[in-house]
């Protein structure tokens, strides 16, 4: 079942950056997150499994396709000689960085103590359940601080999407109905 | 270290605050007259505020009066200590005085965002003052910091063309030296080792020679840049010149004396034995600076840069006679502070005023004003002759005192300071005449108004100043006396303990406390070990090395204070 | 009496505040008159106060009032103090005299000029602090009348502001005192720091004993006279810093006589006399006053022979006289130098009067070349200068015979050399004052038509003080006669301020003198000769035979053409220390503070910048190289924990 | 399910994953993708919180992974309006176009 889900999630990763149409490489993204939110699932982590799809694959993919219908470009063939040796040389240090960090982890992994959540407390206790006391009780405050932050980056998104810049004086008329 | 429980002092520095919460409330476009009387005001309670501080100050006690002490960073052992002795007193004066002349000297002269500048003006006060009256090394170095902004941005947005210049080279200049200092007090605060950056807590840290060297080097550059000694000055011109005419007054009149002021307070006291090493070369900068502000003045066109040139010589004298380390040197170089602030404050409004009518400062451009502004050439006259230091008027009684101070304690630098003094002769005289004297060669100068009673009003405070000081110096000397004397005894007794044998004391058994009491007094210096002055050499060491009485006798004379008038009918 | 000393100060003062704030409407004859009686007024108080020393025993004549205490700071302490004894009260007389009558003449003198009450408020502020000069008790105040005077100097020369050679002469007045200031004040210091006081009963007194305790060395004596030595060079136009007095007949004539002939200028000598104790205890010092007075007395006399400007001429004189006095100083003949002192001031300033006198004549005219035969139109101004002249010369019975004689006398007892240099000085003396007289007042009239039509002489404002001058230029001497025993009354007045100071030669020798009755008038009349020979000369030179003087100054050409340009002494003091200066300041302006010290800073400025440029290459702005440094970056640190 | 699934299989596929994201920034000019890969990453970094907190008995991986999608939400809300202002001004999503920060 691992190897299953590991084929989709990398295949399936591997296709959104292979992908020239951002379309498709949004709809490879969306089943790319379905694949890992199998792996959650076998991880005992349902609530995050859970999240994972209705987010990730729910909400933050309907917004990447919703601006990539929106602007519908394409990926223009630019001259990108100048550019070519930096993609040799990024392609050169992902994979160096890949094998650092395989080598790293593949190894035997030495783990410090073990915490309180065993599989079977979290079978007993039910993770949703978990999850959600430990959020309002010990990471209250950074629960309340994220939520700032979406505000934040709410209206952040709302000022910035603006057709016209905040507090500009009104252009002419025949500007701003300028189409995009 | 204790609390007076007086409030005179915080009253006086954030006094000025108050105005400038009352002109946030006015409109700067169209309230400019209310504008300007609020800052009048305020700065004019404020110098009555610190002629109360004048009358109620005890003139016998060497130690810190007014004394404020409050907790403020507790964490930090930061308090919130104020006091002044005799040193910053004049200085305190000083500095409301020529507040009240800056402000009204830019009546006329500013009338672009008057609002702001006179915030800017008030607030420059508030750290004056609190840089003078601030017994807390942290205290002081914030509100050190608190002068800069406001000045930068006097020099900045109301100076002349190349303003932004200049405002950057001084903010900069001043800037590197400060970094330093404050790294200095860090150190002092870590040292020290007792929470606490009171300035009395580390005077009475006991620091070895070498780590004196290194901290006094460390405030040296933040002193010395803003004095400026000689070869740090640079900066002084060009932000002298594109200031407005209030602005060099204050820079000159005050921010210069921060650093000699710094010197006196901090970095002498707090470091002796480093301050006795460094004397000589801080000397010789000095000196270089008499010779090299007044030569270079000599050939300045524009006349407002000479005043600048001139700050660099006169305040070569003040480190002069700070660096003799006896009760002459430093108590002229204290009266010279404030006598430069006078004169060279005064010059710079004279200059300011003239700017104000014809817009140029070239001396090319002036000649013959004696016929068409009399009033204006007679006060001109009068500072000019007070800044070349004629006897009579206040700057003769500074330089005198400090050549004396330096002549003891070396020959050879009294005789070339004294260099200085004929050439500070010259350059004044010369440009005097190019702008006053001769027939008017430009017509532009032949509607020329002259001073209204504004501007009388300016000039003639300082002119009595000026005379008083030439004639009565002791008003302004007295105060000073007990706190100069203990520094200096500090000082002796700080380089004695350490090198015992540069030491005078008598050995032959006779009172070794009168001659320690007769060293920290009269500072006497050590006798000389170069041959030549053996000869000329001060009869203090022998009178004290062998008790012969007729010598013995007049040094008595000599160090009962206040004995000056000969006992009468000695005929 | 003697208490009220301090009137004599407060009143020219008074006169100054007076004329400076309160006089604003009054009338030109008001304000000239005000100033006058001040001063006039502070005569009687002088000549009170000289009454009352005389009844004094000669040994107690010694009076200190001390006002308040000036400077203190530590041990120094400067009072403001008087001190009346027999030197500052002769002094304090021939200030306020003269002073008085030049106030009188300057009435008539200044009339209608623009600047009346600024003239008189300086002229008063002039005798307020020449007064404090002769009356100081201690250094440092003697100092402060030292330099007021030359500010009142400056401000009297550069009087006529608008010509550019009046202004110009007062600076330099200014400047070359300020470089014999320059001794004066190191003389202070040394003083001080030698004494350990300022005051002049104290340092007098305790001189003599330190020296021979060893305490202090006879070099710092030395030292501390030469140094103020060359502040006397300064104030009193003495070699090598004589150059502004000549320059300085910018000013009003008035101002020259009182000022610049009279009183400011023998302040040197004043000096030098009042610190007698001194100098006695330094003989190489006396010798060197000896030297620069007789070399400045020769000089000045030669370059007064051939100028051609009248008040030139007096200017001269008053630097050769001056030098005679220096020269009695020098041998120890310090009465003979203020006898002489005195005595220079009535016909110097009954000169200078004259010659005002003539020059408001003929409507400002100046050169001797156009003038001539005014002998008889200006008749009580003719007179009075030619007594005027006889005194300077030497001539019996007028005062100047009294004086310089017994320089002369003094002087040979300690040289020959030394009095053969006087005397053939005291010859051209006599030879360029009667070229003057004759150029002046005898044989053809050389002025001009226009002007020859306005010759008139002087109102009697301006003739009575000549009259004035002229009898005391008559009988001053006779203060001082010679000869008879205890008939020198000048001398033995003055005596007691000077014997405290025991003189290590000179004095011994004058004592030896006064023996020799017979040789001493034989002097006298070599002398006399000297001066009749000077004027004999004169004569025939200028007014008889005009052509041979003409000859003369054709056959040693370059000797006429160096006496003319005044041996070249400006021009050489402009190329050696005039332009070197400027220069210097020029260059470190220039190329130090600009190149250097801005050069550094800037210099650490560019550094930054060029390193920020290096630096700015690496922000491309592609988000890719961003992106590619970050992975590098995390590749490293990878790196790092797996090599650790 | 079973437990034979070891950690470091999942390291490994979180690294690869990962790496995969990495070489899609490095690669794609399109703005739009990049940020799809910039996601692809934060995936990788949530599988291996997810493995650890398994493997560790704790929960604090989990809530980690919450934050993580927090912050990955905003960012892409903020991130999609620049490219939005970006393509509005320059027509464009190239970010090789874009190099306005040049120094």
């Amino acid at each position: 079942m691992f190897v299953i889900l590991a084929v989709i999630l990398v295949g399936a990763s591997l296709m959104v950056v292979a992908q020239r149409n951002p379309v498709y490489s949004a709809l490879f993204l969306i089943l790319a997150f379905l694949g890992l939110a199998g792996q959650f699932v076998l991880l005992q982590a349902q609530i995050i499994a859970v999240l994972q799809v209705l987010v990730y694959a729910g909400a933050i993919m309907v917004l990447f396709l919703f601006v990539v219908m929106l602007l519908n470009v394409r990926d223009r063939q630019a001259p990108e000689a100048k550019l070519r040796w930096q993609k040799l040389f990024g392609l050169i240090l992902t994979i160096i960085l890949f094998g650092l960090v395989a080598v790293t982890v593949a190894g035997e992994v030495r783990l410090g103590p073990q915490g309180e959540f065993t599989p079977q407390r979290l079978a007993e206790l039910g993770n949703a359940q978990v999850f959600g006391k430990l959020l309002f009780t010990d990471f209250l405050f950074l629960f309340e601080a994220t939520s700032v932050l979406l505000l934040v980056a709410m209206i952040g998104a709302m000022v910035l999407a603006r057709r016209r810049p905040l507090g500009a004086s009104s252009p002419p008329p025949a500007a701003s109905s300028r189409a995009d | 270290m204790t609390d007076s429980g007086s409030s005179l002092l915080t009253i006086i520095i954030f006094l000025p605050l108050l105005g400038v919460l009352l002109l946030a409330f006015l409109n700067g476009e169209r309230q400019k007259g209310a504008i300007r009387a609020v800052a009048l005001l305020t700065t004019l309670i404020d110098f009555l505020l610190t002629l109360r501080l004048w009358t109620a100050f005890d003139a016998g006690s060497a130690d810190f009066q007014f004394e404020e002490l409050r907790p403020w960073i507790e964490s930090l052992g930061v308090t919130y200590h104020l006091g002044i002795d005799g040193i910053s007193l004049l200085l305190v004066l000083l500095t409301t005085f020529m507040t009240v002349l800056a402000v009204l000297a830019s009546w006329t002269d500013i009338t672009k965002r008057v609002k702001e500048y006179m915030i800017a003006m008030l607030l420059l006060e508030v750290g004056m003052l609190g840089a003078f009256c601030a017994l807390d090394l942290f205290l002081f170095y914030v509100f050190w910091e608190l002068m800069l902004i406001p000045m930068y941005l006097l020099i900045g947005i109301w100076g002349g063309p190349r303003r932004v210049y200049a405002a950057i080279k001084f903010f900069l200049f001043t800037m590197a030296g400060s970094v330093l200092m404050l790294v200095g007090i860090i150190g002092l605060y870590f040292l020290a080792g007792k929470n606490s950056f009171d300035l009395l807590d580390i005077l009475s840290l006991q620091l070895t020679p070498n780590l004196q060297f290194w901290f006094f080097l460390a405030f040296f550059f933040a002193f010395a840049i803003k004095v400026p000694v000689f070869p740090f000055h640079t900066w002084l011109p060009d932000a002298h010149v594109e200031a407005p005419t209030a602005g060099s007054v204050i820079l000159a009149a005050i921010l210069l004396k921060m650093g000699t002021y710094g010197f006196l307070r901090f970095s002498v006291p707090l470091f002796p034995l480093a301050a006795q090493s460094m004397a000589p070369l801080i000397s010789v900068l000095a000196l270089i600076g008499i010779l090299y502000g007044a030569l270079v003045a000599m050939v300045q066109r524009d006349v407002k840069k000479l005043v600048a040139y001139s700050s660099v010589s006169h305040l070569g004298f003040v480190m002069l006679g700070m660096f003799a380390f006896n009760m002459q040197g430093v108590q002229g170089s204290l009266l010279q502070m404030v006598n430069h602030g006078l004169s060279t404050g005064a010059l710079f409004l004279i200059v300011g005023m003239i700017y104000e009518r014809r817009h140029t400062r070239l001396i090319s451009d002036f000649g013959g004003l004696w016929k068409q502004v009399p009033i204006f050439a007679a006060f001109f006259l009068v500072i000019m002759l007070s800044s070349i230091g004629l006897p009579g008027l206040n700057g003769f009684v500074g330089e005198f005192l400090i050549l004396v101070g330096a002549f003891q304690a070396n020959r050879l630098y009294a005789v070339l300071a004294t260099i200085g003094v004929i050439l500070g002769a010259v350059y004044m005289l010369w440009m005097f005449q190019r702008v006053i004297f001769g027939t008017i060669t430009n017509d532009a100068n032949r509607g020329l108004r002259d001073l209204n009673l504004r501007e009388i009003g300016i000039l003639t405070p300082i002119v009595v100043l000026v005379v008083w000081i030439g004639v009565y110096p002791a008003t302004f000397l007295r105060p000073t006396d007990a706190s100069v004397r203990r520094l200096v005894a500090g000082y002796q007794q700080a380089v004695q303990g350490a090198a015992p044998r540069t030491s005078v004391a008598p050995a032959t058994g006779a009172d070794a406390a009168w001659a320690a009491r007769v060293l920290g007094e009269a500072g006497e210096p050590p006798p000389s070990e170069r041959p030549w002055e053996m000869n000329l050499a001060a009869i203090g060491s022998t009178a004290m090395t062998s008790a012969a009485p007729p010598p013995m006798e007049r040094r008595m004379g000599r160090d009962v204070p206040g004995a000056g008038p000969l006992p009468a009918g000695r005929r | 009496m003697l208490d009220l000393a301090w009137l004599m100060l407060a009143l020219p003062l008074l006169g100054v505040f007076l004329n400076l704030f309160v006089t604003g409407r009054m009338s030109e004859r008001g304000i000239g008159w005000l100033a006058s009686a001040v001063v006039g007024l502070a005569l009687l108080v002088a000549v009170g106060a000289f009454l009352a020393l005389l009844k004094l025993p000669p040994q107690q004549r010694h009076i200190e009032l001390n006002v308040y205490t000036w400077i203190a700071s530590g041990s120094l302490s400067a009072g403001f103090g008087l001190l009346v004894d027999q030197l500052s009260i002769i002094m304090a007389l021939v200030v306020t005299g003269v002073g008085f009558i030049i106030h009188v003449y300057s009435i008539g003198y200044m009339h209608g000029d623009p600047g009346f009450r600024r003239y008189f408020v300086y002229l008063n502020l002039f005798i307020f602090s020449m007064l404090i000069l002769v009356l100081a008790n201690n250094f440092l105040l003697l100092f402060v009348g030292w330099e007021g005077v030359g500010l009142c100097s400056y401000l009297l020369i550069g009087f006529w502001y608008e010509r550019k050679s009046a202004a110009d002469a007062g600076k330099k007045a200014f400047i070359v005192n300020r470089v014999g200031d320059f001794g004066f004040l190191l003389a202070i210091f040394l003083i001080f720091a030698l004494f350990g006081s300022l005051d002049f009963t104290t340092v007098f007194s305790k001189a003599p004993q330190l020296v021979q305790s060893g305490v202090v060395s006879g070099a710092a004596i030395t030292a501390i006279t030469l140094l103020l030595f060359v502040g006397a060079t300064g104030k009193s136009a003495q070699l090598p810093l004589y150059v502004w007095l000549p320059d300085a007949m910018e000013g009003p004539t008035p101002v020259s006589a009182l000022i610049h002939a009279a009183t400011m200028v023998t302040a040197g000598v004043y000096m030098v006399v009042r610190t007698s104790a001194l100098f006695a205890l330094a003989p190489l010092s006396l010798t060197v006053v000896a030297g620069i007075g007789l070399a400045t007395a020769f000089f000045a006399a030669t370059m007064g022979l051939v100028q051609t400007d009248i008040k030139r001429v007096l200017a001269y004189s008053t630097v050769s006289q001056l030098g005679y006095m220096f020269l009695a100083c020098g041998v120890g003949a310090f009465t003979a130098a203020i006898f002489h002192l005195m005595t220079h001031a009535f016909f110097k300033s009954l000169l200078f009067l004259g010659s005002g006198s003539v020059i408001h004549a003929l409507g400002g005219e100046q050169d001797l070349r156009r003038m001539g035969g005014l002998f008889s139109k200006l008749r009580t101004t003719g007179i009075t200068f030619w007594i005027g002249a006889l005194a300077i010369a030497g001539i019996f019975p007028f005062a100047g015979f009294f004086s310089k004689d017994e320089i002369l006398w003094e002087t040979l007892q300690e040289s020959l050399f030394l009095w053969a240099v006087a005397a053939f000085t005291a010859f051209l003396t006599a030879l360029y004052m009667f070229r003057l007289i004759y150029l002046t007042f005898h044989g053809p009239s050389r002025v001009s038509a226009e002007r020859a039509a306005h010759i008139h002489e002087s109102p009697k404002v301006m003739t009575r003080p000549l009259v004035v001058l002229a009898v005391l230029s008559i009988l001053g001497g006779f203060v001082g006669l010679p000869l008879i025993q205890g008939g020198n009354l000048f001398k033995s007045f003055l005596e007691p301020v000077l014997a405290r100071a025991p003189l290590a030669h000179g004095a011994a020798a004058a004592e030896a003198g006064h023996a020799a009755i017979g040789f001493e008038l034989f002097m006298m009349i070599v002398s006399l000769a000297i001066a009749v020979a000077g004027l004999v000369m004169a004569r025939r030179f200028f007014l008889q035979r005009p052509e041979l003087a003409q000859r003369a100054a054709e056959v040693n050409a370059w000797l006429y053409r160096l006496l003319c340009g005044k041996y070249f002494v400006d021009e050489a003091y402009d190329l050696l220390v005039v332009r070197p200066v400027k220069q210097l300041g020029t260059i470190l302006w220039r190329g130090f503070d600009v190149l250097v010290i801005d050069g550094i800073a800037n210099g650490a400025a560019d550094l930054i910048r060029g390193a920020s440029g290096a630096l700015r290459r690496l922000q491309t702005g592609y988000v890719k190289s961003y992106a590619v440094t970050m992975v590098l970056g995390a590749m490293l640190l990878v790196l790092y924990f797996v090599m650790r | 399910m079973s437990f034979t699934v070891p950690l470091s299989w999942y390291l490994v596929l979180s690294a690869i994953v990962f790496s995969i994201g990495v070489a899609g920034v490095l690669l794609r000019r399109n703005a739009l993708v990049i940020f799809m890969c910039i996601e692809i990453m934060l995936s990788g970094v949530n599988l291996s919180f997810i493995a650890f907190s398994r493997f560790l008995h704790s929960m604090s991986g989990q809530i980690f992974f919450f934050f993580v999608m927090t912050v990955a939400a905003a960012e892409v809300a903020v991130g999609l309006a620049i490219i939005l202002t970006i393509f509005r001004s320059r027509e464009s999503v190239d970010v090789d176009e874009v190099n306005l920060l040049r120094g």
